[in-house]
């Protein structure tokens, strides 16, 4: 039997164990259920629960350690053996319902530790080839280096300032165009438009989202480019570029729109009505309403969102690429060319270098450092936003 | 404290009442304010305005450019299956006609194509044997080859069937190949131009709908006019299944569990901080651990749905994490405690009135996590998912392990390709990703419009 | 098991590989293999991860498989390494179609983006901005090249044939290793200029012919086969009077041209079926031949194929060092 | 059920002036009729009680006085409402100057959750009331002592206005209505949640309020009625059944009605 | 401020049960000592008034008996409270069970965003309470007629709850915590937005309620103190000054604080 038709038979035998579960419950009580601690329901889901986890979490143990065939059978004997005990623990005062919901809250901390576990693999992939990096590399040139020249004989320029600029000044140029219009969109949705035109605007604007980037890129390259080139930065003498860091960040900020505006939306919509009310009684003016008590009530998943969008905006590759250029430079004119982190990042580990070279390997260390940067933005906004929360009711 | 021992308060002084304003005058105060109201409002309509316009804009050029990745130039000529081309040894034995290569088969259309040229006294200057052998795509000796292998009756015979031309001809017909532009194309000629027009003068070309490009599988660069999505949409559908399947129910208990459960201290506020920053984490990052723990660690293959599925379950579960913690978060604590005052757990209360509240804030997480992993592409370089698939993989389970490629994969893909047909291509891709986009989001949206309330 | 040929690597091997594995199975009875690209280093990368289902069988490279990446290889146990170059890729430089001609010598592209120049003596930034300033006979048009990016193998080749070629040949090498070290002359020859008159391209072809299209100045560097299917958008340049075709990289009159190779896991023969078939198929004149679809979609053949086809049946290996 | 139509009892102005004249106002909630024709002239400078069973439309008829209905999708008002002589239903009436002019206090308490000083500044701010931070202080103390909340908050003015009990949030919401200084205060049982005590020192606010403004009280006690207003107006089921002096509308009722819920009175 | 302990002055239990045993009570929210030393008994089947001035920690202890304070992430309890004998918060409590028990109605009406009739239905659905769908519409029913408000919404039960006027809903959060049966019922100001006549039936239905349960009232009326209650309890600044029988505190009340409270009755 092959691995998915024994996860089904066990899936099987729960849904059995689960009306067996509520039956039997029901009947050791006489068919009173009042007479039970906890619903019949929860009877019948602390069976099954009991059948299918043991035998599932063996079934994927015997998986990941690609253990012999026996293993399998052995899973399915598990469940019936759950499935057993559970039953006969079934009683009235059985407290199924607290069985339930600790297995339940088990899983939740199971769930939420998916993500430490991510960030630890995630360390972990890029800490030794790091390593290896900074072995090859001297670390200062690396961090304070303000020269990126990655060539294949050898003797590279590897300094990531350049890039580290590139990254801020593109997200940032996003973010200044993202987070107002998501931000005005989103209010303006969900505090003045009729139901009918949210419910239109709201999806379309989702649609931004999923438009794949080098679409993106392609009307940064061939649209947006052009038209910043011939119409500002050469009438202003800043430049002839065709790609620039407000190029890509135009239209990155555009892609990064709906991260604002639905998620802000949502949470706008959540303040209670009450405190519209309470103010709009005193003479505010709507706009005044949404400045001083909606906007601060819904601020913590304003935040969130705006964290959101410029996650996305650091991670940006495609955009980048044909929208900024691939020059590694320090510059305050943001009509030239730059680039990115990430940008390099997706480079260096896709491209004809050789791969035990610090070229290649340059990428590991930056997406550290990436990691660790981001990581004390991310404890910054934590920290903005306990000390602004204003927390409703 | 109202407290008897505390002295009476002050009598307040009467307000000095104020002069009389009619309601149909705005005071100048007002009048201002009223002025940052419209102002205010009017940022919002621009802001939807320029979302929309950037949203019609972008649509526009897609389907201007991809629209013509639907049709497809077909010529119908009698073509002759010559029996010394396609079974040399004569015997009609299959394994024998199989040594006869798909190239070889390119004769038989180049000579039926000059007897075509010929019967309808066709004639023009300069046509020589190169624009016949390039007139029909490659693909179309291939589809010969396996009639004829097929059915070894064919041989001899003459057949009539539509067969696909090549991307030159084709483009001719959408506007891609002019005349002008044909006289410097090296793939093309004027000659080879003239002919496509004094064909389709008789109505032996034609331009028709494409069911082909959404069916069938890639191909090679070139046959640029072959090239279907059929692997990469349902390569896409796998890994969005495994994505929806896991990442949503994994997001939501993690977020209930941090916001709702989880004791406050510097633990959880560390995942917190965690998960937000593994936003900020470049997708191609999770690519690199998708292959040292999915497929170097855990033996999974490569360029597989499974893989590209739980990477892209990886990067989405931020995503719908943060926008779960925040609707989460927007959920009146009066609702929370109305429900423990008549004793239920917190888990039900949780499940039965602040996870129905806070559904439109997951939904809308899902809706742009799903979107967002729909569109990846960079991840899924380094597991495999940008290749050159030519096989359908098999429904599911095992599909899940069988090669696939993915649509936005197709869509980079076709895009670095060298002939412009294929620029067309990866346009229809994108019609048809978003196609696919509008399909998954559509019961999330009527959703979310059920769950929404205010209260 | 895993019943299909996983190849990955360059990504100028890439669409003829895919040619070949189109072909293969069409004309064969093994299921199609699966075709990456990736890039040289990546797809080197994994196959010298191991042996096994879990690794590819077969790597693209647009060079030759470099002495650590060999080491690793070794490391990881992939010992038995065929190497098969099986053609040549010509590197053109291009312009739009309706700019003015130009007949380049490597000299030429060298004084126009080197990123620094001697002038009486002294390395100093390069001046020139026109094409006019670095060769009278060239038009006057504002220098704008679109270079592969350091990712790319073509750029290596850039460096090489064109860049260090043209810094000797105009006798900056030698000035400059006045200067310093000849080492660091080297260096500095092949660095170019980043005042954005020469501009990275870390995408693809298809992304210069795009910024060549918005920007009628520029010029770029493409491989010929991506030229040849897009003569109607983009006019070659001639290099030292040679234009590129099949033709002349075959003969060696056009300079700026490399290998292409691949390399197979002899181990992995009989396990994955039809990988024997695949390199053979890859490398037969019905393919890789003159006439054949590979040359037909721009490569240029390898001239000693039947040598290559001999290498190949008799599963050579690359010497153990 | 007959109406009962108050428009040809309403009883003589006292030369005190209309500040509120309705006429014929009705207010549906989607299909639900939740007030009836209801005519009704609420006089300048007195305090007017509304009284009635709960769910018979007090509170309706009330957020119609300044408006706050429009914050309500489904409901609609027809009928006429003219404060001084202008009608606030008009389309010219801009409902955010109406809403300064005629404040409100509502049945639920609904502080801001920001600081107490916040949410009692947060008016006089939007309306320019003062003209520097002093007088700021002064006016959120005033209307904090004449909420009878001063001394409980005045050394916690930076908390959050949510973590008060709930009678001290319902006066935060009195004062923060106070601190407006409108022409008509509107409070939906503003007494609901207070001890006697702050009763007695909200009614003594009301009382002076009266010397300048006109206030309407929504009360279920009829010993407050009758203790702060001047005028009664009984609902009943949407509809206003009787409308006149207080002390005739306790006294002398002269609707069955009326004079069954006053004589049922108990608490 | 020197603490009247009540613990030695407890009266006589009249061989009723102690249903809730109290001992030396504290509550802070973070610095602040909300509830300072409460001791007090409280018996079976009887219906106990707390009442005090606003702010002065009746809905703090409130919230103590039934372990709401849990949900609020600065509120810390300290003492013991025994329910029958068992310390409520004790590590092995099970707080779902305990409120299964004790049941409470807020101060402010939380009525469930859901329908009228699924709002009464929640609690006996989840504890099991009907059999059936009859037996359940049955429960419904008794629970809205006990709270007055049956006649109101019987023919909308389908719509929701959030949608009724401010005493509707204050009933229906009465309806739904009666619906549950708890042997205990806390109630914060039951009757604030009620009209005489449904406080009368409210009453009523506390009275039937005493029946077999004990009930805890926090209420500012002291007429309906001395009208429902059998004991009454005053606090004062967080202190419980004086509990004994609600005729004794009314009529020879010992504290002089209780005294002043109580004379400075008004309504
Ligand atoms: N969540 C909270 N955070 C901080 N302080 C609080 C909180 N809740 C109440 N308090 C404070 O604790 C004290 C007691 O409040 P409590 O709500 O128990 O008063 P109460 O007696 O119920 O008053 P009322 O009759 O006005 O409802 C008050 O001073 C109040 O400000
Ligand atoms: N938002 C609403 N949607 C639908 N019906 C409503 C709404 N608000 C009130 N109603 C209904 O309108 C009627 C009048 O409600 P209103 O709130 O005016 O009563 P009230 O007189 O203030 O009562 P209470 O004294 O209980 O506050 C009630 O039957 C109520 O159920
Ligand atoms: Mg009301
Ligand atoms: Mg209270
Ligand atoms: O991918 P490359 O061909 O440039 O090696």
């Amino acid at each position: 039997m092959s691995p998915f038709w024994i996860t089904i038979a066990i899936l099987a035998l729960a849904a059995l164990g689960y009306l067996l579960g509520r039956s039997r419950s029901v009947r050791l009580a006489g068919g009173d259920t009042r007479a039970l601690h906890s619903r019949p329901t929860y009877h019948g889901w602390h069976v099954a629960l009991f059948t299918a986890l043991p035998a599932l979490v063996l079934l994927a143990l015997a998986r990941l350690l690609q253990a012999p065939g026996w293993l399998a059978p052995a899973a399915l004997a598990l469940g019936v053996a759950g499935l057993a005990v559970a039953l006969s623990r079934t009683a009235p005062q059985f407290r199924a319902r607290n069985v339930v919901e600790q297995v339940v809250r088990g899983i939740l901390i199971v769930c939420s530790l998916i993500a430490i576990a991510t960030t630890v693999a995630i360390v972990l992939s890029l800490v030794f080839e790091s390593l290896r990096f900074f072995r090859m590399y001297p670390w200062q040139d690396f961090f304070f280096g303000t020269e990126w020249t990655p060539s294949f004989g050898g003797g590279s320029e590897l300094g990531m300032l350049p890039l580290l600029w590139g990254t801020l000044y593109i997200s940032l140029i996003a973010l200044l165009v993202a987070v107002p219009v998501g931000l005005y969109a989103a209010i303006y949705m969900s505090e003045y438009a009729t139901p009918r035109v949210r419910s239109v605007v709201k999806p379309a604007i989702e649609v931004l989202a999923g438009i794949p980037t080098i679409v993106y890129g392609l009307f940064a390259l061939v649209t947006v480019g052009p038209l910043l080139r011939d119409w500002i930065a050469q009438p202003l003498g800043l430049g002839s570029s065709g790609s620039s860091v407000m190029t890509a960040g135009l239209v990155m900020g555009m892609m990064l729109i709906p991260f604002v505006s639905s998620l802000s939306d949502d949470i706008i919509n959540a303040v209670p009505q009450s405190l519209r009310d309470g103010s709009l009684a005193m003479g505010s003016t709507h706009s005044e309403t949404i400045r001083q008590v909606v906007l601060p009530a819904a601020l913590p998943g304003i935040v969130g969102a705006v964290l959101l969008a410029a996650s996305r905006a650091i991670g940006e590759t495609m955009i980048v690429v044909l929208g900024a250029g691939a020059m590694a430079r320090i510059s305050p004119n943001p009509f030239e060319a730059m680039t990115t982190i990430t940008v390099k990042i997706v480079g260096q580990l896709t491209g004809d270098n050789d791969f035990a070279s610090p070229e290649t390997l340059v990428a590991f260390a930056l997406g550290l450092t990436l990691f660790v940067m981001t990581l004390g933005l991310n404890v910054l906004a934590l920290y903005i936003v306990r000390k602004y929360r204003e927390q409703y009711e | 404290m109202t407290d008897v021992t505390s002295q009476p308060p002050r009598p307040v002084d009467p307000p000095a009442a104020p002069a009389r304003r009619s309601l149909l005058i705005e005071d100048p105060r007002t009048r201002r304010r009223n002025a940052a109201e419209r102002r205010f409002r009017a940022y919002g309509v621009v802001a939807i305005a320029l979302a929309m316009g950037a949203l019609v804009f972008l649509l526009f050029t897609i389907f201007r450019d991809g629209t013509s990745a639907f049709f497809q130039t077909y010529a119908r000529i009698p073509i002759a299956i010559e029996a010394q081309v396609v079974d040399p040894a004569g015997n009609r034995d299959p394994a024998e006609m199989q040594k006869v290569l798909t190239m070889g088969y390119g004769k038989l259309l180049d000579n039926s194509l000059a007897a075509y040229v010929e019967a309808n006294g066709i004639e023009i200057e300069g046509l020589d044997d190169r624009d016949l052998s390039s007139f029909f795509s490659a693909q179309a000796r291939a589809d010969l080859r396996n009639a004829v292998l097929a059915n070894p009756e064919l041989v001899g015979t003459v057949i009539e069937a539509p067969v696909m031309t090549s991307s030159r001809i084709d483009g001719m017909f959408k506007g891609r190949v002019s005349r002008e532009s044909a006289a410097i194309d090296a793939k093309t000629s004027v000659a080879q131009y003239d002919l496509a027009m004094a064909m389709q003068e008789r109505g032996d070309l034609q331009t028709r709908f494409n069911w082909d490009f959404v069916t069938s599988t890639d191909s090679s660069d070139n046959r640029p006019e072959a090239a279907g999505l059929g692997v990469a949409i349902l390569g896409s559908f796998y890994m969005m299944l495994i994505v929806l399947v896991l990442s949503l129910p994994i997001g939501v208990a993690a977020s209930i569990y941090l916001e709702e459960f989880a004791p406050k201290n510097r633990l959880t506020d560390l995942i917190e901080v965690n998960i937000s920053n593994l936003a900020a984490v470049p997708s191609i990052v999770f690519g690199i651990l998708g292959l040292a723990v999915f497929i170097n660690f855990a033996g999974l293959p490569r360029s597989a749905p499974i893989v590209g599925g739980l990477v892209l379950t990886l990067m989405t579960l931020p995503t719908i994490i943060i926008s779960t913690r925040a609707a989460l978060k927007a959920v009146p604590p009066s609702i929370r405690d109305a429900a423990l005052g008549v004793g239920a757990s917190r888990m039900q209360t949780m499940f039965h009135h602040v996870l129905p509240l806070a559904m439109p804030g997951i939904l809308t997480g899902t809706i742009i996590g799903l979107a967002q992993a729909l569109g990846e592409t960079a991840p899924l370089l380094l597991i495999g998912m940008v290749a050159f698939v030519t096989t359908y993989p098999s429904a599911p389970p095992e599909g899940f392990l069988d090669p696939a490629s993915a649509l936005p994969v197709q869509v980079f893909n076709w895009t670095q390709r060298a002939d412009p047909a294929f620029f067309e291509r990866a346009s229809g891709a994108i019609i048809v990703l978003l196609v696919f986009l509008l399909a998954m989001n559509l019961l999330a949206i009527t959703l979310r419009r059920k769950f929404e309330r205010r209260w | 098991a895993r019943d299909q040929i996983q190849v990955a690597g360059s990504s100028t091997v890439l669409p003829y590989a895919t040619i070949v594995a189109e072909a293969f199975a069409e004309n064969m009875d093994f299921t199609a293999p699966v075709v990456e690209g990736g890039g040289t280093g990546a797809g080197l990368k994994q196959f010298c991860a191991g042996l096994g289902e879990n690794t590819i069988d077969v790597a693209n490279a647009s060079r030759p498989i470099k002495e650590a990446e060999l080491a690793e290889c070794r490391a990881n146990g992939v010992n038995n390494i065929m190497e098969v170059q099986f053609g040549y890729d010509g590197i053109v430089f291009a312009s739009s179609i309706n700019g003015p001609d130009f007949a380049l010598t490597p000299q030429d592209v060298y004084k126009a983006l080197a990123a620094e120049v001697v002038v009486d003596g002294k390395l100093v930034a390069n001046p020139a901005a026109t094409w006019a300033d670095v060769n009278p006979a060239l038009p006057a048009q504002e220098i704008t090249a679109y270079v592969p990016g350091t990712k790319h193998g073509t750029r290596e080749v850039f460096e090489e044939k064109v860049m260090a070629a043209g810094c000797e040949t105009s006798g900056a090498l030698e000035a400059m290793t006045v200067l310093s070290d000849a080492d660091k002359a080297e260096e500095a020859c092949v660095k170019l200029r980043t005042d954005g008159r020469s501009v990275d391209i870390d995408g693809d072809y298809t992304e210069t012919l795009a910024r060549i299209d918005s920007n009628p100045n520029g010029l770029g560097v493409f491989g010929l086969s991506f030229y040849e299917n897009n003569t109607d958008k983009l006019k070659v340049a001639t290099i030292d009077g040679v234009a590129p075709s099949v033709e002349t990289v075959a003969s060696g009159e056009y300079p700026v041209s490399r290998p292409l190779f691949f390399y197979v896991k002899k181990d992995h023969f009989g396990e994955i079926p039809g990988l024997k078939e695949f390199a053979e198929f890859f490398v037969a004149d019905a393919i890789a031949g003159p006439g054949g679809p590979l040359s037909e979609y721009g490569l240029v053949p390898d001239p000693e194929l039947a040598r290559v086809q001999q290498a190949v049946a008799a599963e050579t290996v690359v010497a153990a060092n | 059920m007959d109406d009962v139509r108050m428009v040809e009892r309403v009883v003589d102005t006292d030369a005190r002036d209309i500040k509120f004249q309705c006429k014929d106002v009705q207010v549906f909630y989607g299909e639900k009729h939740a007030i009836k024709d209801v005519s009704v002239d609420l006089l300048d400078k007195t305090v007017t009680a509304f009284i009635g069973p709960s769910g018979c439309g007090k509170s309706t008829f009330l957020r119609c006085l300044n408006r706050m209905n429009d914050t309500i999708g489904i409901a609609r008002v027809q009928g006429r409402m003219l404060l001084d002589g202008e009608d606030i239903y008009d389309r010219r009436v801009d409902p955010v100057q109406l809403r300064a002019r005629v404040g409100m206090v509502f049945q639920k308490p609904n502080p801001f959750p920001k600081s107490i000083y916040d949410n009692v500044a947060y008016g006089p701010r939007i309306h320019g009331l003062a003209r520097n931070r002093a007088e700021l202080d002064e006016i959120v103390e005033k209307a904090l002592r004449g909420a009878a909340l001063w001394n409980e908050v005045k050394d916690r003015l930076g908390e959050t206005g949510t973590g008060l009990s709930g009678g001290q949030q319902q006066r935060l919401c009195i004062a923060r209505a106070v601190a407006t200084a409108p022409e008509v205060l509107l409070m939906d049982e503003p007494c609901s949640a207070l001890d006697p005590i702050a009763t007695a020192q909200v009614e003594e606010l009301i009382d002076e309020l009266r010397a300048t403004f006109s206030v309407v009280i929504v009360t279920h006690s009829m010993q407050q009625a009758a203790r702060v207003s001047q005028k009664t107006a009984f609902f009943h089921l949407g509809n206003l059944v009787e409308y006149g002096d207080t002390d005739d509308i306790f006294t002398r009722p002269r609707d069955p009605r009326t004079e069954s819920y006053i004589s049922g009175r108990i608490g």
